[in-house]
């Protein structure tokens, strides 16, 4: 039970962190990234570069929301910034932007499974059972991303003004708010959470090419069923990935893998507003 | 009426003329490919032979691609979920059951029963009012998802991640096997190419311009969605059965999502919303990836990457659209016109023989959003013969009330009877059903039709559209018929609606509400933007539409001068609530009105009263 | 001396929709010019034409002698444009202190600025962390203006301030404006129906039909009837 | 009947279009090697196409096969069906082949066999897979489930009296078929599997799994995932969760064992290569890799090895049969034995090769101690109709 317990909450965690870089550019931009998974792999392999140009472990998530975000913010400006009038074909555009850096990923770094040493390893007996530490410790940086993007929007000018420009854009255009560059900066800041969430998962997983791809159904329906609010997202992650973890536990994993998929699909179906306005 | 009847005879559908030049034009080009399709297994290497034959396959599950998305807007990467269906389905029979002419019939039966199953089960689960396009692409994105977990977890019945191999299939020779494929492929081209320039194949792409519009012209665009994707799902799998069949495999992959976005990317590439776009997208990616991929296996999806974004992002139509405009530029007298309109009228709908019937009953109407209130306890009625005019200060809550008239989701509280019937919670295209018309504040037309095809979409619901032919006549009842060559749009029926100026756009959009035969209309500023001569017009129109046809109509007006001219009665709104219904005289010599529009807070009392006179007006 | 805002033969419209047609204006620093007309005339899409929210086809809009046909329009406030749109609006879920935050490119000089605005609104000061969303329309229309005047504009393009609010508030909003007016050299184009209020405040009027201009100067203030007749509904 | 029909039609096509290749006598002979150059495949796939290139430079110095030289034909088949596809059909039609030797995915081989058949070539598959496959013109001589999952049941049932069993694989036919032979072989050797689960081959979260393998006081582990990726995560989400059972693991090989580092040590593989064979043989080809691509070689590996020994059975085949006719070389292949770096090799059982196979463990350093050699492991009934 502890167990379960645990395997849900930090389901939870991982993905709440491994979406909220969606999440915050289709609330703000009603843009669906599909390069959302490269920008996941990027994060994984800055954590490797970081790891190679010997920084500690620790930073390797800023370093890598750093890269994620320098690299979102360029393609913001080069190809989603004309695309804002035809959101259908920034979905298709970002897909190739995926296409693109995955393969230019796999040019540089070969195709192999690379492989970075866990910053924390070990358990920790927690409810009773022995928990992996680091999945342990997710959690806690999954409620720290959300607190620190809560006071991001709530506390900083640059979160008012994003705020703003989510309720009513030409206001906040006419109060001289320069609507191009929040866009910018909201989707350098959705891409670099992505790839921080790469960096924060490599030492669960592997670090290949592909390795962001598992987690882009995932967040899409995550955030589909969120409707951009990032509290519904967070208690979406907690139902749907307890969910996933329960089914997982006492029928099968290969069908909890298609939980959050099938589930959402139907929640949105019957009640479209989704996890939103709870 | 007999008069105009005489003038423009009923015409028959599909008679000779123009019609039939294009026909022999099109058999012409048929019996080209056609013909090259049969030859080029004997110039064709072996190799490639091979290679086509499976992008012929491809190639029509690249044509529904388009059709959902090009045409209709559906932006799906599922369609490689049906072939796959369908690749397996064929698959398994053949080797749970081995292969024979019976099997066979029940293969490609199962492959397109099975698809157009779940193809509506997506489309239920994808398409109902208010659901948001970016939902439906996520669906079709986790339908291949789903399907190929599934495959997976079949065991030795699908063959799990190897695909199921082995069985014994059509005894063809590869050439043969051509022959079939290419021919197929010829054959759902010109099927979609009929379905699609047909008059019910106008629908779809009046879908993908403005589905709110087409809902609004009664049309059930789930249904119609829901109805492509079921049909789009059984052609997908018959090729997927067709390529399974060849094959002599069905795998995991054919299913997967990634050859889901592969058929976007062909059809991206060749040019959506073109069915030679998508054939020849289809066509040349597979055959360079099967010459390319092979010499450069690093580079090849690098490429197909960049081609795919800068296509997107700098030339949507795709090469074969830029081709096509430049023929087009280059070679104008390629492209046959399009068969001149004939304009017709329309048998007129038959009406209940109650004069003057009240057509609108609002009880206790309110609406709020959260804690605010935009709307409460409005009591309107209206009868046919009748031009409600609806005034009141910006934030009044006119288009609100309008809202809630049409849309049966829309009040939060109170009770709305369109012709006795009562609309709450009912969608827009039912109320339409019940004889409403709504025009938009916004002229809300479908941009890249033409104007008589505009005409036709309204039509749809009365003229049942034919799948197979596309009809020269254009039918309209007299009321949009007037409005029609009042404003001169008869002279401009093929021009795209988006060319048109502003008050063109009105009319035209006003032509399309009345080709729906409404008892009560709903216009919402139609005048805004016009000039003083589109007005009187306008309002001449509108007269004709009360007076003659007994029509009742709904106005929402700021220009008092034309709110006086044509009104039989004037409601005024303020501040959420109905502060004076009452005859032209009535309310244009309202100490009330003159005080809400000079500025001055209303207690809430809503009786005028006669001491209360603003100063400035002293 | 420079305008404070000028157009020149501006045509201006929505898709194919022409609302402002060949309308040319010049405001002076410190001058008060009210455009009357009747609703869907295109005065506040004249305005929103000087804001760069609609695409100017043909002439030239000015700030302060820069020319800012084509650049959007958040630049404006960079010039000291200032604009109060139509209707309610203000972000309804943001509080009243962010509301006005909002108006100034940064925070530091926002408490001294918003205690010379909150003379002429206490109201204001005291909803300061209500969501603005529960204000009175009244207050809602102050919290309006209040935004615009805390930018310390030197031109103020004002959309219908005054419509449906109390006489006092009226009478306030007025007082306030002609006293920045007077404090500040502020020019104000004032878009409005409201006859008390623009009969007090102006110093010019130009009356706006059908997307054009078609009387303007001071002597229009003199014959209260003919702008009345303008202003009807 | 109709069956026979399709097959002598589409061998009389075949051959039609083969006559014409072979018609002069120092043409050389085209080896087709369709292979995994992008996809899950494409991280051994270049140690595969060295071993073959080595392979074929070797034959061709010591004077060619029936006096001809060996050409290598590479064609990419991306891992799965519809690369596949392509690949046999570049090499079969485009570049008509004599032979196909390769290392696939079973995926790419079922794709594959369709256009054997219309091509008709002799194919030899040298990956170790989950067994059963049958073709009339298919060789392999790789391991199979019953060759491999033996030794290590057995030394886990001897070393650690291990009666219960927890199975994990990745959600595929390889993943599933080697689980599905370990249970019926630890059921019948008296023990029990008290946990078998599966995820998706993407999957990444193995934490339920875990949970519950630990809720099921398994003696042992056996693991069959897709290499790469899934091996990682779930040995290191094994590990970090502070699981020490005795852990089998079927799809490890020592290249990703030494690039796991201390994560994989102690886990148990099996297979019928490991760079440590003591024989001569191992040594000199292991010695020439080294000297044919210096910086460039990839660790000779238990695909790679299959691959260079079919190259050579192909060699002996022709020559034995005196022609590049299919029939005759797929007769001969069944009969002829070559000695390669695992030994001695004959693909005389069912079209299926008896093996000798390592039972290993992996070391702190990452490098694999052989425990036990089983010498001759019989591949059982694999094609019995063949």
């Amino acid at each position: 039970m502890g167990n379960l317990i645990l395997d849900i909450l930090t389901t939870a965690a991982i993905l709440f962190i491994t979406s909220a870089g969606l999440l915050i550019i289709f609330g703000v931009m009603k843009i669906i990234n599909f390069a959302h998974a490269a920008f996941i792999t990027v994060g994984g392999f800055a954590a490797l570069v970081a790891h190679q140009i010997g920084l500690p472990p620790l930073l390797a998530p800023i370093f890598a929301l750093i890269v994620g975000g320098v690299l979102g913010a360029i393609a913001e400006a080069v190809i989603v910034r004309r695309l804002y009038e035809r959101p259908l074909d920034a979905i298709l555009a970002t897909w190739g932007l995926g296409l693109i850096m995955t393969q230019l990923i796999t040019a540089s770094f070969g195709r192999g499974v690379q492989f970075l040493p866990p910053p924390i390893s070990g358990t920790v007996s927690v409810l009773g059972a022995e928990y992996s530490l680091y999945r342990i410790v997710l959690v806690g940086v999954a409620i720290l991303i959300a607190l620190a993007f809560t006071a991001l929007m709530t506390r900083t000018r640059l979160g008012l003004s994003t705020r703003a420009v989510i309720m009513n854009e030409s206001l906040a255009q006419g109060l001289g708010i320069n609507s191009a560059r929040v866009r910018l900066i909201t989707f350098g800041v959705g891409c670099g959470l992505a790839a921080a969430a790469g960096a924060l998962i490599t030492p669960l997983t592997s670090l290949d090419p592909a390795m962001g791809l598992p987690f882009l159904i995932g967040a899409f329906m995550l955030v589909m069923v969120s409707g951009g609010s990032l509290p519904a997202l967070a208690l979406a992650c907690l139902v749907l990935g307890g969910l996933q973890a329960i089914v997982s536990t006492y029928v099968g994993s290969v069908l909890g893998g298609l939980t959050i998929a099938v589930c959402a699909a139907v929640a949105l179906r019957i009640r479209p507003e989704g996890f939103a306005r709870v | 009426m007999s008069e105009l009847a005489k003038e423009h005879p009923r015409a028959a559908v599909g008679d000779t003329g123009l019609w039939s030049s294009r026909v022999a034009r099109r058999v012409a080009v048929l019996v080209v490919f056609g013909t090259l399709v049969l030859v080029a297994p004997w110039f064709l290497d072996a190799y490639t032979v091979n290679i086509l034959v499976r992008a012929f396959f491809i190639a029509i599950v690249a044509v529904t691609v388009d059709i959902l998305w090009g045409y209709s807007g559906y932006l799906t990467f599922g369609q490689a979920a049906f072939f796959g269906l369908g690749a397996y389905t064929l698959a398994i029979t053949f080797s749970q059951l081995g292969f024979g002419p019976g099997q066979a019939l029940l293969a490609l039966g199962a492959a397109m029963v099975l698809a157009a199953l779940l193809g509506a089960l997506v489309g239920w689960l994808s398409f109902y009012p208010g659901a948001s396009p970016f939902y439906a692409t996520i669906i079709s994105l986790v339908l291949p998802i789903v399907l190929v977990q599934l495959i997976y977890s079949g065991g030795n019945f699908t063959g799990a991640s190897s695909g199921v191999v082995g069985y014994f299939s059509f005894p063809l020779m590869t050439e043969t096997w051509f022959r079939v494929a290419g021919i197929s492929m010829l054959a759902v081209a010109v099927l979609a190419h009929i379905a699609v320039s047909s008059d019910a194949g106008r629908l779809l792409r009046a879908l993908r311009d403005n589905e709110m519009r087409c809902a609004y012209l009664g049309i059930n665009t789930a249904a119609i969605r829901i109805t492509l994707l079921t049909i789009c799902a059984a052609i997908a799998a018959l090729a997927g059965a067709g390529y399974a069949a060849f094959g002599g495999i069905a795998a995991p992959e054919n299913a997967g999502f990634v050859f889901g976005t592969q058929l976007v990317v062909m059809v991206a590439l060749g040019g959506r919303g073109m069915l030679t776009g998508a054939i020849v997208g289809a066509l040349s990616i597979e055959l360079a990836s099967a010459y390319l991929s092979g010499i450069l296996p690093y580079a090849w999806e690098l490429l197909v990457g960049i081609a795919f974004v800068t296509v997107i992002v700098l030339m949507p139509s795709g090469l074969f659209g830029l081709l096509r405009a430049m023929a087009q530029r280059w070679t104008p007298w390629l492209f046959a016109p399009a068969p001149a309109v004939r304009l017709g009228d329309s048998a007129p709908k038959a009406r209940e023989s109650a004069v003057d019937a009240v057509v609108l009953e609002a009880q206790g109407v309110a609406r709020s959003f959260g804690a605010l209130t935009v709307l409460s306890d409005v009591n309107l009625t209206a009868r046919r013969g009748e031009l409600v005019s609806l005034v009141g200060p910006n934030g009044a809550g006119k288009t609100t009330l309008m809202k809630c008239l049409a849309d049966g989701r829309e009040a939060s509280a109170g009770d709305i009877r369109i012709a006795g019937t009562p609309i709450k919670g009912m969608v827009p295209h039912r109320i339409v059903g019940l004889g409403l018309g709504r025009k938009f504040q916004a002229a809300s037309v479908f941009e890249t039709m033409s104007v008589a095809d505009c005409l036709r979409i309204a039509r749809s619901g009365r003229d049942k559209p034919s799948v197979l032919r596309s009809c020269a006549a254009l039918n309209l009842p007299a009321a949009a018929r007037s409005v029609v060559e009042a404003s001169g749009l008869d002279t401009r029926f093929d021009e795209d609606a988006r060319n048109l100026s502003h008050g063109l756009k009105q009319a035209l959009e006003l032509a399309m509400v009345l080709a729906l035969e409404p008892d009560l209309v709903l216009l919402d500023e139609p005048t805004a933007g016009l000039t003083r001569s589109e007005r009187n017009v306008f309002a001449t129109i509108l007269t004709r539409l009360v007076e003659q046809d007994r029509l009742c109509v709904l106005i929402v007006e700021h220009d008092l001068d034309f709110v006086r001219q044509i009104s039989s009665r004037i409601v005024v709104l303020h501040q959420g609530k109905l502060v004076l219904d009452g005859t032209v005289e009535e309310v244009v010599n309202s100490p009330l009105v003159a005080e809400i529009y000079s500025g001055h807070q209303v207690t809430d009392d809503p009786a005028p009263t006669p001491t209360n006179t603003p100063e400035a007006r002293a | 001396m420079t305008a404070a805002l000028q157009l020149d033969n501006v045509t201006s419209g929505y898709g194919s929709a022409i609302a402002v047609r060949s309308v040319s204006l010049s405001i002076e620093p410190g001058e008060i010019l009210a455009i009357v007309g009747k609703n869907g005339m295109g005065k506040s899409s004249l305005l929103k034409t000087a804001m760069g929210f609609l695409a100017v086809r043909d002439g030239r809009v000015r700030v302060a002698g820069q020319d800012v046909t084509r650049m959007p329009p958040h630049t404006r406030r960079d010039l000291a444009l200032a604009y109060a749109p139509q209707e309610k609006t203000i972000f309804q879920d943001l509080t009243v202190q962010e509301n006005l935050r909002l108006a100034l490119p940064g925070d530091r000089e926002f408490a001294a600025r918003f205690e010379r605005v909150a003379h002429w609104f206490p109201v204001l000061g005291q909803r300061f962390h209500q969501r603005a969303g529960t204000l009175s329309g009244g207050e809602q229309k102050m919290l309006i203006v209040a935004r615009g005047m805390l930018t310390e504009p030197k031109i103020f393009l004002l959309d219908e301030v005054a419509e449906g609010l109390q006489p006092s508030v009226v009478a306030r909003l007025g007082e306030a404006l002609a006293r920045m007016r007077a404090d500040t050299g502020t020019a104000l184009l004032v878009v409005e129906q409201h006859i008390p209020f623009v009969m007090s405040l102006a110093d010019r009027f130009a009356i706006l039909k059908a997307g054009e201009i078609v009387e303007t100067g001071k002597a229009i203030a003199d014959n209260a009837a003919v702008i009345e007749e303008h202003m009807r509904i | 009947m109709k069956q026979r029909q399709t097959g002598i039609l589409l061998t009389s096509v075949a051959s039609f279009a083969m006559l014409a290749s072979a018609a002069a006598a120092d043409t050389p002979i085209r080896i087709g090697v369709p292979v995994g150059l992008s996809g899950a495949n494409s991280v051994v796939a270049p140690s595969v196409v060295q071993s073959t290139e080595l392979a074929i430079e070797q034959i061709n110095a010591a004077g060619g096969v029936l006096g001809r030289p060996l050409e290598l034909v590479v064609a990419d088949d991306g891992s799965g069906a519809a690369g596949a596809q392509r690949a046999f059909d570049t090499l079969i039609f485009q570049r008509q082949v004599d032979a196909l030797i390769s290392m696939q995915t079973s995926a790419a081989r079922n794709a594959g066999l369709p256009i054997l058949s219309r091509g008709n070539v002799p194919y030899i598959y040298t990956s170790f897979y989950e067994g059963r496959s049958c073709h009339p013109n298919m060789f392999v001589n790789a391991w199979v489930p019953e060759q491999q999952v033996p030794p290590l049941v057995d030394h886990f049932n001897a070393t650690y009296d291990a009666q219960s069993y927890f199975l994990i694989g990745s959600d595929y036919s390889f993943g599933r078929g080697m689980l599905e032979f370990t249970r019926a072989y630890i059921e019948e050797q008296g023990g029990t599997v008290v946990g078998e689960d599966y995820l998706p081959m993407d999957g990444t979260d193995w934490a339920p799994i875990i949970s519950n393998l630990r809720g099921s006081e398994a003696d042992a582990i056996i693991t069959s995932t897709a290499g790469g990726a899934p091996n990682v995560t779930l040995t290191r989400q094994l590990r970090d969760a502070g699981i020490d059972l005795p852990y089998g693991n079927l799809a490890v090989d020592e290249g990703t064992a030494a690039s796991m580092g201390s994560v994989a040590e102690g886990i148990y593989i099996s297979a019928s290569y490991v760079t440590g064979i003591d024989s001569d043989t191992n040594r000199e080809f292991l010695a020439a890799m080294e000297a044919h691509f210096g910086d460039e070689l990839r660790t000779p590996n238990d695909l790679s090895v299959p691959q260079f020994e079919a190259v050579l059975a192909y060699a002996a085949a022709a020559e034995q049969a005196g022609t590049t006719d299919t029939a005759a070389v797929i007769d001969a292949l069944a009969e002829v034995t070559v000695e390669g770096p695992r030994g001695s090799i004959s693909m005389s059982h069912q079209r299926h090769a008896p093996l000798t196979m390592y039972l290993g463990q992996v070391t702190a350093d990452g490098g694999v101690e052989v425990i036990t050699a089983f010498d001759a492991v019989d591949p059982g009934d694999q094609c019995p109709d063949l």
